[in-house]
């Protein structure tokens, strides 16, 4: 049985895409359902440790591809206004990278995340590994981890307001600066 | 300095109220390796909590490599593990190959090989002698920096920069192996392992060494499976997992080396499984060079790639087992000449998170021993 | 008392001046504050291969307060700014400042949102390397640069135009 | 001369000695741990880097002195002198040397040859713990207040193996002035060995050297100032010269140590086998017997130094554990094999 | 309390006294230190084999090192660099600044392209020393060089214009550590060409590499890759 075929029996309804790039699966779950997912493939698929967690923001793919469809579009009939789409696919992904010990097989599991509600289930309880993964995927994205025990900013520091690694926040920051003020303590 | 920490430790949070004291270690302590900091709460020496803060060297190497060209960011890997940079630029340069779907030339790989089986030599060595440092024994580490000034030269010969190597390029290496590789090696060899040789007879077998390494930080397996330890950490603990041999890339899986695996996960073991690494890495090196130097003198040594770089779109990951353990790119590929993520797993993050449980009813020098024994490398913890 | 040597022109002056040049300049104390790959380097500078210690810098603590020369060899991120000002001001005078590579001096490849871009506007800076990481004797060379500096220093005189200008504004 | 001239003149010789002592220690430490580290340590000030302790010196001076805002300030001033000055002090009753005749007189090498010089030392040793405590505690910081807590909980954990260590060589000799000591030690034992402390109590001498390493904060007992954890220890936030008084009053601690083994384990002045005194004029005597006891008492701290740079540090529990478990329980069984040797023999 | 495996402690009796094992590093630290003193009377600045005093004895330093840039002159003493800012766009730290100019009547035997920099700054402290703007390079005018000592009391002076550049590669020919020519390692034939064909690319190289002088050939042996771009429109 192959590793898609094992992958699909075991998350069986909670299969939304399945897809290989280059040997690389990578499956996509819905966010509800993060847990029950992650614990049927960590108890019935094998997959039983987790590689590392973070997020992943598609606005400018998303940009990018509109883009060129209307290009294309454009290049084929010029008069065709772009089709109004459904609503807009949700701008986040969290992407967790599992790993089986005794296969050797890698998964990349991803859920999508909407950016108007931000949070997911934590899968702290299932792996201890995900702890500091989920913080640097809130302070740099802002999803919200529902069970985290300890959901603090990582690598910035505690008053840093934005999320930097999304795409509209600039490489070259806003200016914030650090203040420590020793005198008063 | 000191007041400098009891007031960084209250900024964070006030301490607890108790008996408890509260004591900052870090970010600038001798021990800390410079950017680290661990907040602990102690009891007399006897440490009650321990929580590590990181963020001191984030340098937005992830947002910066999402602006930079694929080319561009092969310079940054070196910035991460600077204790061991080639093995970052070969894991950077074999994710971005797989994202090509290209595989390089077989005397490439056996000069990566090479190159990293030396780097991982000098990473252990930089990490056994900064335990003896922070254990207090100083002249250990100075026999051994010796030794890697020597693999230095090698790095220097062969792509010009002594620690920020960026060796290699995307699609195999520009250069042969140096004359200065031809030469040394051999003696090179016996210097290692004279110099491992005198570390051992300073060390291992000291019984202050041994008080303070042994059974210190145990830690259990399945734990470290669960905090998602990778490399000699784990393997301290007795599982016997190494990526060269359990998912080969290169050409590892024609060599013959030993997996050298602990049993109770505790400094000691840790420092054994480093000494015993470096053994394997040279007879690795040995049988490469025996092979690099049956291949013919025109054997490729590149892959043709374009000079613009522009992997399909697709998102892959791929590991290679670096000094500290499991080290990933995952790389998303829009389809453009930069890469749209890319991610780094660096090993230590995920051992230095459970930082806190490993140093829980331990001292504070075990903290310390802890620490130095992890080779947390803030380059990469923080990227 | 002589006019003539406490202006500065006198012999005893200029001759207790050049021994406390000689005695700074000899016994220059670094305080290794590495944080990323220079750190390394200036590890490799500290240690047997190149030994910093012939020239005095040797007696490595991480206590600002026993230090001269505050040697910043790697990145300086905007979170560990404040720490670095700090350890600066709690260092005893007369003080020295290396920046060690890219990263310290401006920042280097890093242009970034975490990335403090050059410690210069923190905290004065006596001496730029450039090199990422610059060789350990880049190192060597700035610290022989940074003596030449402290040998060419009037501690006495310098003190002295600051009492006499103080007295001045006085009046 | 008077007395009073020959004593002064004697005690200035004797802060010359151990002040030379420390000077020149703090180089040979630099470049003897250089050597062993295959560098080459401080060459650059004066021939073979030999005025690096001035440069040091000179530098520390004219240091700005720092006194954190919120250190207890008299304490924090009072610290290092507290420190340094007993390990001068317990030069008083080290026998540097036999005598020396000079202008007909007969001149003790010994600033003070009190009957219970041996307390002396000890008293004086215990007083310098306060220097660090003081010096650890008024500086408001917790490196430096975790440093002073090492140093109190070792140093009385310490005294004791070596007051026991000490009394045996006590029971042995039956006196407690240092000068007596060694001059029983002259002669030979059981026929070929030299008459020395040593040889009499093996054991003695090893828990005393232990005690001794411990006392003088050296590696692997150098954890109130544990570099790699403390940062400096108890003297973290000292600057400039109170700091140089730190480090100074450290190495004349060692030159008292080294002293004080070589007076109670090594015969002191003399020679073995041979006796110096039947063949030298009394100037000449006096000479050699300060250079035989200076040469042993160099040995001891390069010994110091060697030591260091070869062992790791101990971790706090278990260097009590080595004193209370091991030192003090060999201690007393030494004590008491000698003390029934003794009653036997006599 | 986190769980921790039982370790038992299994000494052997050298071990459990202490004393034995430190004799023995003892004998081995007094074997450095007796071979270190012998070696410390050798005369001459290196001594201890292992140590450089660095002023005076210095350390070879490899040719391919990646030091201070220079940019090149050819046999005749023409200027390389013709401007086209390549180096620029490959730079990762975005130190480099290149105007272009065009060659006046009358400068043939001063510069060797049509076009030549008018300027050409490199911020010594920005830049990373990774080589991409040597391997970037068409002409291989840009090299970095073996100079290392780069310490400078201000940070106008770590900026290095074009004379300070050309002064560099003076320097190092005078000194001879320009780096020796260095044979492009063997290319493996692309499995697929997905962008340009390799052939022409090939082709080019070949063209260009007889014009460019054997000295100044990348070390980095990729002149085939960074010829093909020389056929792309310059930048700028």
């Amino acid at each position: 049985m192959s590793l898609m075929d094992r992958i699909k029996d075991c998350l069986g309804t909670d299969l939304i895409e399945i897809s290989e790039f280059r040997g690389d699966v990578c499956v996509e779950i819905p966010k509800n359902r993060v847990i029950e997912a992650m614990t049927s493939l960590k108890e019935k698929g094998g997959f039983d440790f987790l590689s590392d967690v973070f997020g992943v923001d598609n606005i400018d793919l998303y940009a990018a591809k509109a883009k060129k469809a209307k290009k294309k579009k454009k290049g084929e009939e010029e008069e065709e206004e772009p089709k109004k789409q459904g609503p807009p696919p949700p701008r986040f992904e969290v992407i967790y990278l599992l790993l089986s010990l005794k296969t050797n097989e890698r998964l990349q599991v991803r859920v999508r995340v909407p950016e108007d509600s931000m949070d997911v289930p934590s899968v702290t309880g299932i792996w201890k590994a995900a702890t500091w993964p989920e913080r640097e995927a809130f302070d740099m994205y802002g999803f919200k981890f529902k069970g985290h025990p300890n959901l603090r900013r990582l690598l910035m520091w505690d008053e840093f307001k934005d999320h930097p690694l999304r795409k509209d926040y600039p490489l070259e920051g806003k200016g914030e600066e650090r203040h420590l003020n020793y005198d008063t303590v | 300095m000191a007041k400098e920490i009891e007031t960084v430790c209250v900024t964070t949070g006030p301490a607890e109220v108790g008996d408890y004291v509260a004591l900052n270690i870090g970010p600038i302590h001798p021990a800390m390796h410079g950017t680290l900091r661990v907040i602990t709460r102690t009891d007399g020496e006897t440490i009650i909590s321990a929580e590590p803060e990181i963020g001191y060297l984030h340098r937005g190497v992830e947002k910066l490599g999402e602006n930079l060209t694929y080319r561009q960011f092969l310079p940054l890997t070196d910035r991460l593990n600077y204790c061991s940079a080639i093995c970052n630029n070969v894991a950077y340069e074999l994710a971005v190959e797989k994202a090509l779907g290209i595989e390089v030339p077989e005397k490439a790989q056996l000069l990566r090989i090479i190159m990293m089986e030396l780097a991982r030599i000098a990473d252990h060595q930089v990490l056994v002698g900064i335990l003896g440092v922070d254990l207090g024994a100083l002249t250990p580490f100075f026999y051994l920096i010796i030794q890697r000034e020597e693999i230095y030269e090698i790095f220097e010969w062969h792509h010009g920069a002594r620690l920020t190597n960026s060796m290699g390029t995307i699609g195999g290496v520009e250069a042969e192996l140096p004359d200065r590789f031809h030469e040394k090696w051999p003696k090179m060899r016996d210097s290692i392992r004279k110099a491992n040789d005198e570390t051992d007879r300073l060390l291992t077998h000291n019984r202050i060494w041994m008080d303070r390494t042994i059974g210190v930080n145990a830690f259990c397996a399945d734990d470290a499976l669960n905090w998602g330890f990778t490399g000699p950490m784990l393997r301290a603990c007795g599982v016997k997992r190494d990526l060269r041999k359990d998912e080969p890339y290169l050409m590892y899986d024609k060599f013959d080396f030993e997996v050298p695996t602990g049993k109770h996960g505790d400094v000691f073991d840790r420092y054994m499984i480093r000494m015993l690494e470096m053994e394997e890495s040279i007879k690795i090196i040995d049988q490469a060079y025996a092979m690099y130097q049956d291949m013919p003198d025109d054997a490729p040594l590149m892959k043709k790639v374009p000079k613009i770089i522009k992997p399909p779109e697709g998102q892959i990951y791929h590991a290679i087992e670096s000094p500290n353990g499991e080290l990933g790119f995952f790389i998303k590929s829009d389809g453009t000449d930069k890469p749209y993520r890319i991610k780094i797993r660096p090993p230590c993050y995920m051992v230095y998170q459970a930082f806190g449980e490993l140093v829980q009813g331990e001292m504070i020098s075990d903290l310390i021993a802890c620490l130095s024994s992890i080779n947390v490398i803030a380059g990469e913890l923080d990227r | 008392m002589n006019f003539q040597a406490i202006q500065g022109e006198g012999w005893l002056l200029c001759k207790a001046e050049q021994l406390i040049n000689w005695g700074r300049s000899r016994s220059p104390w670094p305080f290794p504050y590495g944080t990323a790959c220079c750190g390394i380097e200036l590890m490799c500078a500290l240690a047997s291969g190149y030994d910093m210690a012939r020239f005095g810098a040797e007696r490595v603590a991480f206590t600002p307060r026993q230090c001269d020369v505050l040697i910043e060899a790697g990145t300086i991120t905007k979170k560990m700014v404040p720490v670095l000002k700090r350890i600066y001001d709690q260092m005893a005078e007369p003080k020295w400042v290396i920046a060690v590579g890219a990263c310290a001096c401006t920042g280097g490849v890093f242009r970034t949102y975490s990335t403090q871009q050059g410690i210069g506007s923190i905290i004065p800076v006596d001496i730029y390397i450039p090199g990422c990481p610059p060789r350990p004797e880049g190192i060597l060379y700035a610290l022989l640069k940074l003596i030449d500096k402290i040998e060419a220093d009037h501690p006495l005189y310098k003190k002295r135009q600051q009492v006499v200008e103080a007295l001045e504004a006085g009046k | 001369m008077a007395d009073w001239q020959i004593d002064l003149i004697k005690v200035v010789f004797i802060w010359v000695w151990a002040l030379l002592i420390a000077v020149v220690m703090t180089w040979v430490e630099r470049r003897a741990s250089a050597m062993m580290q295959d560098r080459l340590g401080p060459n650059r000030a004066g021939p073979f880097g030999l005025f690096q302790p001035l440069a040091d010196g000179i530098k520390l001076f004219t240091k700005e002195d720092i006194i954190p805002e919120k250190a207890r300030k008299i304490l924090f001033v009072l610290g290092p002198p507290l420190f340094a000055l007993p390990a001068f002090s317990a030069y008083a009753v080290v026998p540097f040397g036999d005598k020396i005749v000079l202008g007909g007189k007969e001149i003790i090498l010994q600033v003070s040859d009190v009957n219970i010089g041996f307390l002396y030392v000890l008293a004086l040793g215990a007083i310098g713990v306060y220097g660090m405590v003081i010096g650890g505690w008024a500086s408001n910081s917790k490196y430096s207040i975790l440093g002073g807590l090492r140093a109190t909980a070792q140093l009385i954990s310490y005294e004791v193996p070596m007051g026991l260590a000490l009394l045996t060589i006590v029971l042995l000799y039956g006196t407690f002035s240092l000068r007596e000591m060694v001059l029983l030690q002259q002669g030979t034992f059981l026929g070929f060995l030299p008459n020395w402390g040593i040889f009499k109590q093996p054991l003695g001498f090893i828990i005393f050297l232990v005690a001794a390493y411990a006392e003088a904060n050296r590696v692997p007992f150098d954890l109130p100032e544990c570099e790699s954890e403390l940062v400096t220890g108890y003297h973290t936030e000292y600057g400039s010269m109170r700091l140089g008084l730190y480090l100074f009053g450290e190495y004349v601690n060692l030159g008292t140590l080294a002293a004080i083994t070589v007076s109670l384990f090594f015969g002191g002045w003399a020679l073995p086998y041979v006796d110096m005194s039947k063949f030298l004029g009394p100037v000449a005597y006096g000479i050699a017997s300060f250079t035989v006891f200076f040469l042993k008492q160099a040995f001891f701290l390069f010994l110091f130094v060697w030591v260091r740079w070869t062992v790791p540090r101990f971790r706090y529990d278990q260097l009590m554990g080595l004193g209370w478990k091991a030192l003090i329980p060999l201690g007393l069984v030494n004590l008491f094999v000698t003390a029934l040797l003794v009653q036997l023999t006599i | 309390m986190p769980r921790r495996p039982v370790v038992k402690k299994e000494y052997t009796l050298g071990e459990r006294v202490y004393l034995v094992e430190i004799t023995k590093g003892l004998g081995l630290t007094w074997k450095h230190f007796v071979f270190n003193i012998k070696a410390s009377f050798r005369k001459g600045p290196h001594t201890v084999p292992t140590c450089w005093q660095y002023p005076e004895d210095r350390r070879e330093i490899a040719p391919i090192f990646r030091g201070a840039h220079m940019l090149m002159l050819n046999e005749k003493g023409q200027e390389l660099c013709v401007g086209c800012g390549m180096c620029a766009k490959a730079c990762p730290a975005k130190c480099i600044t290149v105007k272009r100019g065009k060659r006046q009547e009358g400068e043939e035997d001063k510069y060797a392209g049509k076009t030549y920099c008018s300027t050409f700054e490199i911020d010594m402290l920005r830049c990373i020393f990774c080589g991409n703007c040597e391997s970037a390079c068409p002409k291989g005018a840009l090299v970095l060089g073996p100079g290392y000592e780069l310490a400078e009391y201000d940070m106008e002076s770590c900026i290095y214009n074009k004379e300070r550049l050309l002064a560099n590669y003076n320097e190092a020919k005078a000194e001879g550590k320009l780096k020796p020519p260095q044979k492009p390692v063997p290319v493996d034939a692309p499995p697929a060409p997905k962008k340009k064909p390799a052939a022409k690319k090939g082709a080019g190289a070949s063209a260009q590499k007889a014009k460019a002088p054997p000295k100044a050939e990348g070390k980095k042996g990729e002149d085939d890759a960074a010829k093909g771009k020389t056929e792309e429109k310059p930048a700028e």
